[in-house]
């Protein structure tokens, strides 16, 4: 069985600017993403915790998988924005299966 | 006004948030799904919006309305001016984050609202029942005031209203839901009332006295998670609702408006979002502290205006309408 | 007839569907959690379970029912085939995605059905009480024809009818839930129903018009998100329903049912899945595209029906009942 | 006696019920979010707890309350120790898991509560309205003597007594939404309940019912997914609430209790805590086995005091009050 | 302190095979699994994103700590499964405390 | 684009015991951390899937972003905790944009 070397692209932000991120994704080039709900929180900004308040503190995590030259490109094309809403991009190596599904 | 205090202390809705507030405060583990209190106050836009448009159909718009809404959309625009000046002025706050906690301040709490109305029922004095389209139609121009208290012209230029924001702004989910109910309330009347009030009228204090119980817990919680906010914020947070009572109950008295309408203008006036401003801030201004407009008007104006605001305007406007 | 549309139109419920409809067009982010929507669900099929069970024991199986069950469960099997050579004939869609859709197209949407049951108490139309029973009998049979459609004989033999399939299909929470509250419903009769009345019935139509609210939201949303569906589809999605319909009141006709009786009929027929089918279809047939199933099913004929087929249906039979 | 267990076996409540185990045990992949279930157990207390405060400031705290306290409060401490007398002796647990198994059984279950309280309304019983604040008072006690037990004096120097435990204990969500309930009925009295009847009271039996339908899909999803229980331990779980319910009835008979508070007092002392206790165990007894504990209790005790025991402790209660 | 490494194996399906992908686990020998929510996502066959109406486009995530070896063995056994419902199978290094509790 | 290395920490815990776990994360100088939900799982004590009933084996996971020296200080500031409550701790290699902003 022959597994595929790509990268494994890991964002948390804010609720609010996720759909901001994943329209830079296609624009990147991105051919798939999966985002995931968090549930709390803490960081420089004190700590947030979900509520049916406000969502201006939740943060979701989006991951996407991707060939290694195409994670550059969208580190490259997020920066930006991660720098202005203070998010987090994380980049790791993966293996998967059926490497032809990731552009 | 002690007799009102009184009724609005001891009714299970305050409470109920009371007890939140002591449970947060001592650390209970008692928690309200997120999802269900999100659908609750779904269910209090959806009722209080729906029983404004049924009370319409029945009674006719009252002749104040019109004056009711340009009185109202004339405070969420320049209340925010005022808190800015406050906030930048006698609070030091820097220029970004004292706009985006000044737009709150312009704009309304959809619940404090709700929690008003219910108060004025019980205690019998009518308003007019298209006062919760006034609130909702403060829900937002206070938004594009605070963009501009940021960023001067260049929040048009620039990128701040830019992208989402005009939908977030002004297609959000609570200004739908509210406008939308109003608008079915006030096409099927009475008739569609009836088939639905078990569900639309009736539970609607019982359900508002459990989302003030999650708000308790909530406001708790947050002041707990807060960097702590120094003491002229706190005295913001109490203040400011004091203030803009106090001028929507003058420009109320100069308009000539019943007492009961007064009473809800100056609580919409004095109410500060933290549902649809919070978003659209975090969006629009990234670099202003949430930490502390978030907590400003969930973990301490709203408390105020739940516990004691709220019997307080009614009394002035009573005391005014004289 | 006109007058059935436009108390149809007008019902705080078909409001809502539209107002979520509109919303979810304008890309409000207007939500109603998932956990929210689930729960309304469910409650609505326990709801009509129970008041159909209760009606039972207090008015005995009508002596319809049997055939109501017959004519019902013949059209589940047969409308999946007429579906399918429309699918693959005039609209060109692939063998599998073809018997697929064409599955849920002989299944049912409970919703739709609640709709409908409201609809007809509105308008004073007496019915069946034991047809809830028809509708979930009708929810499984065209899932097998379906797999037999995609894989012919290979479907027993080979893998699409293994595994969690068969209780997937025969077990699934729809089915359920409603069998299970039909009985218990008809167990405990007037006197259960007494006891929880407040929760179980009076609320009902409140809570349908929430849902539909969401269904709207959801329907907008899965149009938006759905690659483009080509013209064809789109017509198919809107001309099976009233083929259907008019087949199954043709059949109905021919039995000599009510006309009650045969508009819920053909509303069950016209209606189609969008819970219990594509979770069976996504197991046994992964290669069939549930863009177009799902789309399809939710977002144009689910639409229709409630909005335009459900009067429509009823008009029909009353003309035919004459 | 048989009446009595009939009328409880075919109502709603139990109906649903033994739907939901029936479904869980054949795998239906029915299921109620997680999320709307917490909101119906939340919403249980706030009824239960309201209601009987409301009851108390309309009758008064009846003579009896204070023996039904100390009885309450003195079995949630000794039945532990029976309980873990039993599981080492004779089901050859382990000192640990015995212990913290012992505590559950201590402590008490609030839906059994309800149910109880419930089907004493059904069948006409008259209880102390006081009797929720028994229950309140029961959920704690039974935790340190099962601290006691597993640790010896070691738990109050070393760490099974440290840290968020006693607030876990003490201040847990539900004690907190049962007393706080309780208190806030009370204050408000009969005029707080008007105001919320129909959200705290009038619905509360079909709440129940659903939310009785999730406990059956849980007790056997649990029952499926534990590693085998042991027959020894499977006969605890029915054996010890009747050793639980005949020690009270006991002390009930001899305190001279009405058979109402008699019937109710030995509800609570065989009902096993399935929600507050399970949580402090796994902070301060991890080496416990939770596969235990809560299979006990949830899946075996709970099933079998719904089923069968509460009718039997009734009959037990009315034939000693005789 | 000690670290053991072990890979780190993520599935991302649709939650209605998930299932099935547990059962392939445990007969792969796998000691341990968890399950986390999604929220939405994209890919070749469009946006998803949750709702009450259909589970059918609704993913999930698994997790699996295993082995190196146990890891191969994993990815072998649930190739097929990956392959006919379009999962994604990513497998990537990590280190862990209690190395014992991984098979 | 410059991307800094970091560890990427990631604990699978308890509910009951997370409030635990950050606590000392705090003590052992993390400057922020994500929650994450699960949603079912097994392992050597049986099943578990999240139910209104008993959240005693409910299960998140604690996601932390830390400079290489600051997370072989988180590991061993929790490993008494991970061994006594049986959790699990995996670290693994990232890169991150921004990377001062993680202690
Ligand atoms: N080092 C970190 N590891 C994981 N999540 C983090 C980290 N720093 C920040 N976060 C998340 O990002 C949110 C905002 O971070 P901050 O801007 O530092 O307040 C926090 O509340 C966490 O949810
Ligand atoms: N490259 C990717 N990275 C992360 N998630 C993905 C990726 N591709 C697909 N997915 C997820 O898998 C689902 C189905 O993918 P697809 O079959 O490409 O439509 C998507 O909706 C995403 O949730
Ligand atoms: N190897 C593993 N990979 C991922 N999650 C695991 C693993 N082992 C255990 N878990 C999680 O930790 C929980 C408790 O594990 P255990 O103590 O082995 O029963 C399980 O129910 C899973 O949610
Ligand atoms: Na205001
Ligand atoms: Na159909
Ligand atoms: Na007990």
């Amino acid at each position: 069985m022959q597994l595929h070397r790509k990268k494994r692209i890991e964002i948390i932000a804010e609720a609010a600017i996720v759909p901001l991120l994943v329209e830079a994704l296609h624009e990147a080039g991105a051919s798939g993403y999966t985002i995931l709900p968090a549930l709390s929180g803490g960081g420089h900004h004190g700590a947030w915790s979900e509520s049916a308040m406000s969502s201006a503190m939740q943060m979701q995590m989006i991951l996407v998988i991707a060939s290694p030259d195409l994670a550059a490109g969208i580190a490259a094309r997020l920066q930006p924005l991660i720098l202005q809403y203070k998010a987090i991009l994380a980049v790791s190596d993966v293996e998967v299966i059926r490497g032809d599904h990731f552009a | 006004m002690f007799d009102a205090a009184a009724a609005n202390l001891l009714s299970p809705m305050v409470l109920f948030f009371v007890l939140g507030l002591l449970a947060g405060l001592a650390k209970s583990d008692l928690t309200i799904p997120e999802a269900i209190a999100k659908g609750l106050a779904l269910y209090l836009m959806l009722a209080i919006g729906f029983k404004g448009g049924v009370a319409v159909a029945e009674s006719g718009l009252g002749g104040d309305l019109v004056g009711l809404i340009v009185v109202g959309v004339a405070l969420s625009c320049l209340l925010p001016v005022l808190a800015f000046a406050g906030l930048t002025g006698l609070c030091r706050l820097d220029r970004v984050t004292a706009a985006a906690t000044a737009a709150h301040y312009g704009s309304i709490s959809i619940v404090t609202y709700v929690t008003a109305d219910s108060f004025l029922r019980q205690v019998g004095t009518s308003f007019n029942p298209g006062m919760v389209a006034v609130a909702a139609l403060m829900e937002t121009p206070a938004i594009v005031v605070g963009l501009l208290l940021a960023r001067g012209g260049a929040a048009f230029r620039g990128g701040a209203l830019r992208g989402g924001l005009w939908r977030e702004t002004l297609l959000n989910g609570s200004v739908v839901m509210l406008v939308g109910s109003f608008a079915i309330g006030w096409i099927t009347g009475p008739k569609g009332m009836e088939a639905v009030r078990a569900f639309a009228l009736d539970p609607m204090k019982g359900v508002l006295m459990l989302f003030l119980l999650d708000m308790g817990l909530v406001a708790a919680r947050r002041l707990r998670e807060a960097n702590k906010l120094r003491a002229p914020l706190l005295l913001f947070g109490v203040a400011m609702p004091l203030v803009s009572a106090a001028i929507a109950l003058t420009l109320a008295t100069l308009s000539g408006f019943a007492a009961g309408d007064a009473a809800l203008l100056a609580t919409l006036a004095a109410s500060a979002s933290y549902i649809a401003v919070p978003a659209a801030m975090r969006l629009a201004l990234p670099e202003a502290d949430p930490g502390i407009y978030i907590t400003l008007s969930l973990a301490v104006s709203f408390p105020f205006n739940i516990v004691a605001g709220i019997p307080l305007y009614l009394a002035a406007a009573e005391f005014l309408a004289r």
